[in-house]
């Protein structure tokens, strides 16, 4: 398996597969599917300070090779994803990335401190972009100098590495990449989903509650790839990079572009299987291209 | 248990206009109950990408097969309209908790109320109701006389009656309206169908027991990525539940109509 | 047909279909297909002063229901245009939407007022959001002020109205949209493609010469629905929208969002008859939503 | 003229390792010349979007058939190697300008190389050379033994040379080494090939009339995108030529290789 293993900070991962934030709930429903140990990391659902219920429904809809969501960060809030939710994947050999969302920076300083104390949350992914947030978390991830002091505030409390996951709806995301850097992230998670809307034949308004969802799924690819290639050039720290990752293929695309590691999202709704099938596959694709070591492939795009 | 599997096509076709019934055989039918539901995959390819939910309508453990039964509107629909015997379809399931038979008391008398293309997982219920001793009794609306489907089938398991909206089948109208006039006696309701009819159902028989079923569009179908959540009424234990993996099947008065 | 006809600030359209520029060549390849009178306008290939023989091959990239392409703008120049491409089209009954391309102000200015001249030519597309280019055009789709600027030069030398053409690579396009108005625009064309790259398997190089290309075709449309929607609430300049428009339902997605009129890009590449097809699919479409006149639908995502 | 047309498949089978020879029957074969190529949408869905552009390997206008062969190794060929006998492939075509027959002169020779899936277009040439009492001489290189095809086809029409990079059929090493040892005697020249192998041809009969096939990566395929353009070696008349339109044939010289 030492193929495959990565390490990053904060994170020994036994591969560099893991399931992206908010498509795979807090690990219980796919947990009954499969040993959840197989997996290099779970970056589990956004999780804020009080328990959020999220936007109306429809909250999903279907694009060409692609879809739209607008679930809202709807989550149980901080306490019981400590009570209830984390403690059930410790069973799981397997490091859990929390994905830290909220209004203010007050919020992310306060869900950051606790949940990074949780025994098996061994990295934060700062959500700074979620689209789907009315107030607040749009500006963090739009705005350079906003993000950057709110890397600091969080680094402050840490207990763990923190990552900051970036919003793909900017003019220049190498800008955003190096603020986040600057203010100290041990890495950066990108990229989060594209803003789209999709309209209803008949009545021509839009088919999700909110008006506007987050674009993600294989359509959403080139542009993620495009955006890890040019921020892989301008910092120094580990990107785990997703975007309509399906298959081991893409793993090696994001890789050559210049990720450490890769999530996986839209994809677990097609097929609930595709992480531990993307593991397997993975030693056979890289014996095609000859590679010893899966890390000797990361920024290959660049050489 | 949930399982994915590669089913083989074993009947399909078109039993009303746009309205398709589909056998599939293989081995995850020994672990369905009705009211659950399959997530169907339809092509290989990313368009159309998501798995489309639809209810399981008829279940035969001995042959390993199960039936659906789907209106082929949208892109999805009409592909998987077009396989052939002997294709396989990729299948997620079965999903979610279907209807509690053991609700209906033993020897007593339960009322089926379905709605179009609610009317499918209606049809195992019924089966199972029948085999426990149960008298059903079947309300079904329908837009059109085109559209309605297995009235031989449900009535040779009990009373059937349809309403369409234009009144070319049955009487004309909605299922309540049938029902304000068919009174009928009964211990415990079923119902399947759009939101509206639910929600004019649910309070129409007060001291009833009744279970609801409910269709919301879908990421993952197993209770993972919160697109398909109901507010409950109930807001103090549960703010919320999940179509896909706390039902379809609720109790009435559960979710906030 | 005057059921599909729209009016346009310089363009009396038959109806709202127009090939979308740089998918249409100058005209000549299509007019072989089929009388080109059907169209409501054509917009004719991104025109430079000088010949412009652009980007190394390839140019081209297959991606999930979409395509990337490095062209670089390449074309015979204003000159050429002029008296070897323009004259051709003047036999057939269909208004010209010439797409204006340039590095410095001046070389808009340029050819904004010498093809403006054109006898057919009834409107100009000033493409300030070509991502392929390395050298300025991009800096003028993504900075409102330089945009400003940009229009009001164009502006005072063209004989014809002003389209602009925005870039959907932007953090807030809304922003550009008030920008271009303010500065005198009569119309908004959007969106122009999404910067994306595509990897070679095998090399994990990009399979585009220039690294990065511009992502368009269906896999786009999301994007593109929602930046018409959120241009349409914030201008009172007609929208001609467009981004992966394949068939008549996506034509009145477009216009439902805000547009008064769509261009068709992509889609000639799979289907070279798809623009005659759509105008004729669209009175049924019509019929079957109950809408008379198809300028009853613009906007109607809003009411 | 360029048409765009469902035609109908015919006979489809795999005549080496991973390489398939369809037949495809339809009203556009008319129009057809050696040399030029058709564009291939090989599924209704948006996934995959772009069309394949395919060389035409035999024209046979009185059953209205063409055959092409191609090599399945993308997902675009993969799916156009699961159509069967019945199924309509949408087809654009004939597109470009193909290989000039009247360049060879008569009761002349004319050498045909060929590189890999290179081959197939000079199959209709050969038989249209030989059509007009031209002999041929054919000379192919292909990896190796098991993607090598139409030995007898072409071994009918003139001599046959083969060459693998292997050596597992025929000499081994490259055309260019072949035809280095054969020395063959002929008036023109016709290849079609990787670019490395056109590249070594360009210079190799400084003296002989010669004609190269490319490929580019396309988008239209019909001449209005400018994504398949070559940059000329004489910049003065024209800077560029187009492979789809202006090709994929090119006299040698013009391309700048
Ligand atoms: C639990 C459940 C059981 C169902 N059982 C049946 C059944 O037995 N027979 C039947 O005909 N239909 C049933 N439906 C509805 C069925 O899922 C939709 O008709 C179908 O998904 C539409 O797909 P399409 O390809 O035709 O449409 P498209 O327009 O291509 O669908 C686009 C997207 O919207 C979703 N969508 C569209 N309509 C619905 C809907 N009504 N409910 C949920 N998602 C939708 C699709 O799943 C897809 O993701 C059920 C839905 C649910 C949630
Ligand atoms: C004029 C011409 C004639 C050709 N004739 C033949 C033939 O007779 N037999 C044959 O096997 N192949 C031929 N090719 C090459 C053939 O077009 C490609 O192998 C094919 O497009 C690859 O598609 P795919 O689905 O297998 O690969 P994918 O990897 O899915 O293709 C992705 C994209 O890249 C393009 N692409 C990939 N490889 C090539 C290539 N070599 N040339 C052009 N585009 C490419 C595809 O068209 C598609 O747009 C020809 C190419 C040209 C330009
Ligand atoms: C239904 C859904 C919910 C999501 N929720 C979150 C979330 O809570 N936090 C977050 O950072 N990203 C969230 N995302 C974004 C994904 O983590 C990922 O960045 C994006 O979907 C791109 O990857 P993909 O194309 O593989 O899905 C969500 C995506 C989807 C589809
Ligand atoms: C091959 C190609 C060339 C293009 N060239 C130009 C151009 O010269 N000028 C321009 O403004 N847009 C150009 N575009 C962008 C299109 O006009 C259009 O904005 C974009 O492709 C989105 O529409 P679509 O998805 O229908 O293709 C080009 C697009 C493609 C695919
Ligand atoms: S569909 Fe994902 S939680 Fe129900
Ligand atoms: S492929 Fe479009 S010009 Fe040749």
């Amino acid at each position: 398996m030492s193929r495959l293993s990565i390490q990053l900070p904060g994170l020994d991962l036994k591969n560099p597969i893991m399931p992206a934030s908010g498509c795979f709930g807090f690990g219980k429903e796919f947990g009954n599917l499969y040993d959840l140990s197989k997996l290099g990391a779970i970056m589990i659902k956004a999780t804020t300070v009080e328990t959020r219920l999220g936007n109306p429904t429809p909250r999903v809809a279907e694009t060409a090779a692609g879809m739209l969501n607008a679930i809202g960060l709807q989550n149980p809030g901080l306490e019981k994803v400590m009570n209830s939710e984390l403690p059930y994947l410790e069973r799981f050999d397997v490091p859990i990335i929390a994905n830290v969302a909220g209004t203010t920076t007050e919020d992310y300083v306060e869900v950051s401190e606790k949940i990074s104390t949780a025994p098996n949350v061994k990295a934060l992914e700062l959500n700074i972009s979620c689209p789907n947030v009315k107030h607040g978390g749009i500006t963090f991830g739009t705005d350079p100098v906003i993000a950057r002091e709110l890397v600091e505030a969080v680094k402050k409390v840490s207990k763990v590495p923190v990552y900051v996951k970036l919003s793909p709806n900017v003019t220049d995301i190498v800008e955003i990449a190096k603020a986040v850097e600057a203010g100290g992230a041990d890495g950066i998670t990108m990229i989060n989903t594209l803003v789209g809307m999709r309209l209803d034949e008949r009545t021509g308004k839009p088919v999700i509650a909110n008006g506007t969802g987050g674009l993600s799924g294989p359509a959403v690819k080139p542009v993620a790839i495009r955006m890890v290639y040019e921020v892989y050039k301008a910092v120094n720290i580990p990107i785990i990079g997703m975007g309509g990752v399906t298959n081991a293929q893409d793993v090696i695309d994001f890789m050559s572009a210049g990720a450490s590691a890769v999530a996986v999202g839209t994809a677990n709704f097609v097929d609930p299987f595709v992480c531990p099938n993307i593991i397997e596959e993975l030693p056979a694709k890289l014996e095609k291209l000859g590679v010893k070591r899966i890390n000797e492939i990361i920024g290959r795009s660049h050489l | 248990m949930i399982q994915q599997e590669r089913m083989i096509v074993v009947r399909q076709s078109e039993i009303a206009h746009h309205i398709f019934e589909l056998t599939l055989q293989g081995k995850i039918v020994q672990d369905m109950n009705p009211g659950q539901f399959v997530h169907i995959r339809v092509s290989d390819s990313f368009e159309p990408l998501l798995r489309r939910p639809i209810s399981i309508a008829n279940i035969n453990k001995e042959a390993n097969e199960a039936t659906v039964i789907y209106r082929a509107e949208g892109r999805g629909t009409q592909i998987l309209s077009q396989k052939q015997v002997g294709d396989e379809v990729d299948v997620l399931g079965p999903l979610g908790n279907g209807f509690p038979v053991e609700a209906a008391p033993e020897g007593g008398t339960a009322l089926l109320v379905g709605g179009g293309i609610g009317v499918p997982p209606l049809y195992e219920l019924s089966q199972a109701l029948n085999a426990r001793g149960i008298r059903t009794i079947h309300v079904f609306g329908f837009a059109t006389e085109d559209v309605c489907f297995y009235e031989d089938e449900f009535s040779t398991l009990g009373d059937t009656h349809f309403v369409t909206v234009d009144g070319t089948k049955g009487t004309k109208g909605f299922v309540t309206d049938l029902l304000d006039e068919l009174k009928p006696e009964f211990d415990v309701f079923y119902a399947c169908g759009p939101l509206p009819m639910l929600r004019a159902l649910e309070g129409f028989y007060p001291e009833k027991k009744g279970y609801l079923s409910f269709e919301e569009r879908m990421g993952c179908g197993i209770g993972a990525c919160f697109a398909c959540i109901c507010k409950t009424t109930d807001q103090t234990e549960k703010d919320y539940v999940k179509v896909c993996s706390d039902g379809p099947v609720f109790p009435k008065g559960v979710v906030e109509l």
